[in-house]
């Protein structure tokens, strides 16, 4: 069955945090629309820090624990418990793994959703990054055994969600109080999370040996 | 953008260490965290320590209000952001005198989970922590979801009345209960006029059309329950009177503490006008002010616009209020 | 104009009604002149009284400043215009105790003349009074010339030392020379990045284009000594410590107090930012900081800019500084 | 030898208030040109109370009295004590006079400016309302015997006297720091004074009476 080794992937990471930063601009614009306009900037902080961070032959795990430290310990607002417990619990589940195949896949990325629900209380439909992040996790689950299928439909999974919040009346967060005044905008979350399942699994299908 | 200001991503760690020169006669920073400022005595042994948080732009709110007889040790984010779970634990640690902390803290998703996850490692330190989440705004839900409400400038009052139970020795449980009784005895609303900008962003985080104003306006900008034209400054005094006290319903008689802050940029001159009708508006409803503060207490940044809270007082309270305080922004200068 | 505002004409009024609603436990208004404030106790047998006025939009001064160890009586102008002769005449008649009254005010050609017209009245009833007219802005006039520069926050510390050393109980010539001493040790400058708007007369009172700033400005956008690229935050507060301590010209060692203030749009989070910077250079300059003040102390209208202020300490100004303080925008809350 | 009675000539200085409430937006516009954009709004507030209070039969020095009275207690600024002065010690020059010729006339104006003199400390040329003032007390004093002449050339010596501030720097007051950026601009109190002195010479002729 067909993985990528976890030693050394650790440059996926590096390669998620140089799109969030530069789409800095881009997510604080969509949040300023009806949040308050940082969260562009507070993921660019935390994520490029984070890259500076990691080691060039880094593993996987261990650039996600980076990452998560980073967010945890530096960033605060929302998104660090957020993306920091998703990201920790990402880096808990394959840490023992040499090779990650679609089952590790699919359990690394059901354990970040746990890890976010342990802290947030979002659920689907909220307009929130649980709508991009659910339907990517229920499409690497019912996509285990291919996991070149699965990178594929897990990224676009994630953009579909992220696209299905437009439509949504936000239910939490700074935007909930617009009521329908939050239509019509993606939510910020759900952007950024689309980005970072986006170029996790571009950079593991890269990586894809037959084992 | 016409400000003070080096690199927008410096703004925070700049402003704590001015903040902590400035004050070092009464605070100082806490060890190994630059994001945690600790009143000059704490933690005291034996005495109930007293914590906070919250972003940053709000000055001298949060960390203005760290020092003697008010909170022992503050934890500070980015601008209009969470600080991070860390630096609550920290702030949880620096303050604790070994009888346990109360957090007190607004309503705000990231404060909420941050407060959690640092209540969390503090337990596993040992340290008994309980919290208070102050939820004054009215505008920010209906009163049968009080929970949903954010928390504004009441959590001045919590913060003051709280502090002042820790400092005459209360233990934690009635110490929680003290502001838990504060902030529920608080109401506020707050007026936007023109919006702020985030240095790091560029541009006002919203928009107010000239001419107009929105009411139920957030300390971020969250948007408030109306945009409607610009009233006069006792129309705007009226309406934010009657919001709070038709939701707070007090009886006749009953006596109050009011709080009216500027946003940032609204000359304090016309706060004084606000108050001047708000104060007439609130004993015209039978109320009796017993002391008022008006001031720039609790800010956003360069918003213009004002806040207004009023907190029932009963004589636990009044004696609280009373208590001598020493932080550089409520107390002797 | 987004502006808390009901008539503009009214808006003097309504201002010192509502300050003296708000902090009734502290002032009251002079009896036949709604333009008068008198601290509460005023006037105290026995002590030599001390008087101060200017015109408003200076919010919390001039009338914050009003209170027990203070000023005890302070006579109000319109926005940005000096107080009638009659207002003062009426401050002094309020602050006399019996023991003479010094007056603490500003150099600016109203205020010299309507002083000048209110000791004479005084005079006529038999009271005693003495001036010190502040003069601290060194942007306003060459050393040479000092006694053309404008008073600007360089007064807060007058008020402060005068009214302690009358609540010491000097008498009328010791609290005269210990505010022209405090005054004397004074030097301030300010910058202006944005322009206010008198609403009665509803558009800026001067401009500054963006992204640039005038040194030196007024407390009422009186021009600087010269506009120039906005700097970053650093490079202001060095260019402002540099203009005053070259002016102040201190030996090392010598012990200041520093007073950073807002001009009123500023957020408090970039006034720490500067003092952060200003602070550094002080030391580095030799100088010992005793006491620091950042905060909206001296305001007008809504400017955007702040203004710098170094007293040069001795024992006495060090022991007055100390003593305690109840006036709203100084002292206990 | 022509006069104009002081009984009865109050309207003149009624008259001279609703000149200075018309000019309140341009007396402010060229002080805010150099200087902080009030004076307006000050003489606007003085006069305009002033007339309210003036009987309709009212002498000309009482109303002078009464206009003199409201600046200084209810205007403060500059203008308070500077026209303050200068109104009651008008008013006190021509108290008892039944009719006021070119020589009482004179004596007033000369009164006034030595009022301003006893509390500012302006020099002619110091861009201030003393330039229109000065050159109207020397026209009044040079055509003492021809009070028609005297009318006419002291409203057109305070005019010419304002115009000369158009090209002068200000050495006093909030405009003295502009230095060479004050030139350009005529002074706000030079303009308002020339208003004034115009409208009391127009409002003299008018009531003139061959004595
Ligand atoms: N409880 C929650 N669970 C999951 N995501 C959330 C929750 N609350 C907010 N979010 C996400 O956070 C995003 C905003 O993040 P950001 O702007 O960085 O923080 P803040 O709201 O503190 O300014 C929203 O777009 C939303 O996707
Ligand atoms: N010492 C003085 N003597 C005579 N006139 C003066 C003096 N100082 C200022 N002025 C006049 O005052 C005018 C400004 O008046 P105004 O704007 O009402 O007062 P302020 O300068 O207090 O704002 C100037 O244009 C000038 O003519
Ligand atoms: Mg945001
Ligand atoms: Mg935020
Ligand atoms: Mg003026
Ligand atoms: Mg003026």
């Amino acid at each position: 069955m067909a993985s990528f080794p976890n030693a050394g992937s650790g440059g996926i990471v590096r390669d998620i945090a140089a799109v969030i930063v530069e789409n800095r601009a881009y997510l604080s614009e969509i949040d300023g629309k009806i949040g308050d306009g940082d969260h562009g900037v507070n993921m660019a902080k935390g994520f490029g820090r984070a890259a500076e961070r990691i080691a060039p032959d880094a593993s996987l795990s261990d650039a996600l624990s980076t990452l998560s430290d980073v967010l945890m310990s530096e960033i605060g607002g929302s998104m660090g418990p957020l993306y920091g417990m998703f990201f920790a619990e990402m880096s808990e589940t394959v840490a023992q793994d040499t090779h990650i195949d679609g089952a590790r896949f699919a359990a690394m990325l059901r354990a970040g959703l746990e890890g976010i629900e342990a802290v947030g209380a979002a659920k689907v439909g909220d307009k929130t990054m649980i709508d991009a992040l659910v339907p990517a996790v229920e499409a690497a689950e019912a996509n285990r055994s291919d996991i070149t299928a699965q990178l594929r439909e897990v990224a676009s999974a994630a953009e579909a969600g992220r696209d299905s919040t437009t439509d949504m009346v936000a239910k939490l967060g700074r935007a909930a109080r617009l009521g329908e005044r939050s239509r019509g905008v993606p939510d910020a979350g759900a952007t950024s999370c689309a980005l970072i399942l986006r170029n996790l699994c571009d950079g593991a299908a890269r990586r894809l040996e037959q084992g | 953008m016409q400000r003070f200001l080096n690199d927008p991503d410096d703004i925070v760690d700049e402003t704590v260490r001015g903040f902590v020169r400035a004050h070092a006669d009464r605070v100082r920073l806490c060890d190994g965290n630059a994001r945690v400022v600790v009143a000059r005595d704490a933690p005291v042994s034996g005495k109930v320590g007293i914590v906070t948080g919250g972003g940053s732009g709000h000055e001298p709110a949060f960390v203005g209000y760290t020092g003697a007889g008010m909170v022992d040790a503050t934890a500070i984010g980015e601008l209009f952001s969470s600080p991070t779970a860390k630096s609550f634990h920290d702030a949880i640690k620096a303050a604790d005198g070994g009888a346990g902390v109360v957090v007190l803290y607004g309503n705000y998703a990231g404060d909420n989970m941050n407060v959690k996850m640092a209540s969390r490692m503090a337990a596993k330190d040992g340290v008994e922590v309980l919290t208070v989440v102050a939820n004054d705004d009215v505008s920010s839900a209906p009163p049968e979801e009080r929970e949903k409400r954010r928390g504004v400038a009441g959590e001045i009052f919590m913060w003051k009345i709280g502090g002042a139970k820790a400092a005459e020795g209360a233990d934690a449980a009635a110490v929680r209960d003290a502001a838990q009784g504060a902030i529920d005895a608080c109401r506020s609303v707050g007026v936007g006029l023109a919006p702020c900008t985030l240095p790091a962003v560029g541009h006002p985080n919203f928009s107010i059309e000239a001419g107009t104003m929105e009411m139920g306006i957030g300390h971020h900008g969250e948007p408030g329950t109306s945009v409607t034209k610009l009233g006069t400054a006792d129309e705007i005094a009226s309406e934010m009177t009657r919001i709070v006290l038709d939701d707070h319903d007090l009886p006749s008689g009953t006596e109050v503490a009011v709080l009216v802050s500027g946003l940032g940029a609204t000359p304090r001159g016309e706060l004084y006008v606000l108050y001047d009708r708000m104060a007439r508006d609130i004993e015209d409803r039978g109320l009796k002010i017993h002391k008022a503060y008006v001031g720039d207490y609790f800010t956003s940044l360069e918003m213009v616009g004002a806040t207004l809270t009023v907190m029932a007082l009963d004589d636990e309270r009044k004696r609280l209020l009373a208590a001598s305080t020493d932080c550089p922004a409520f107390g002797a200068a």
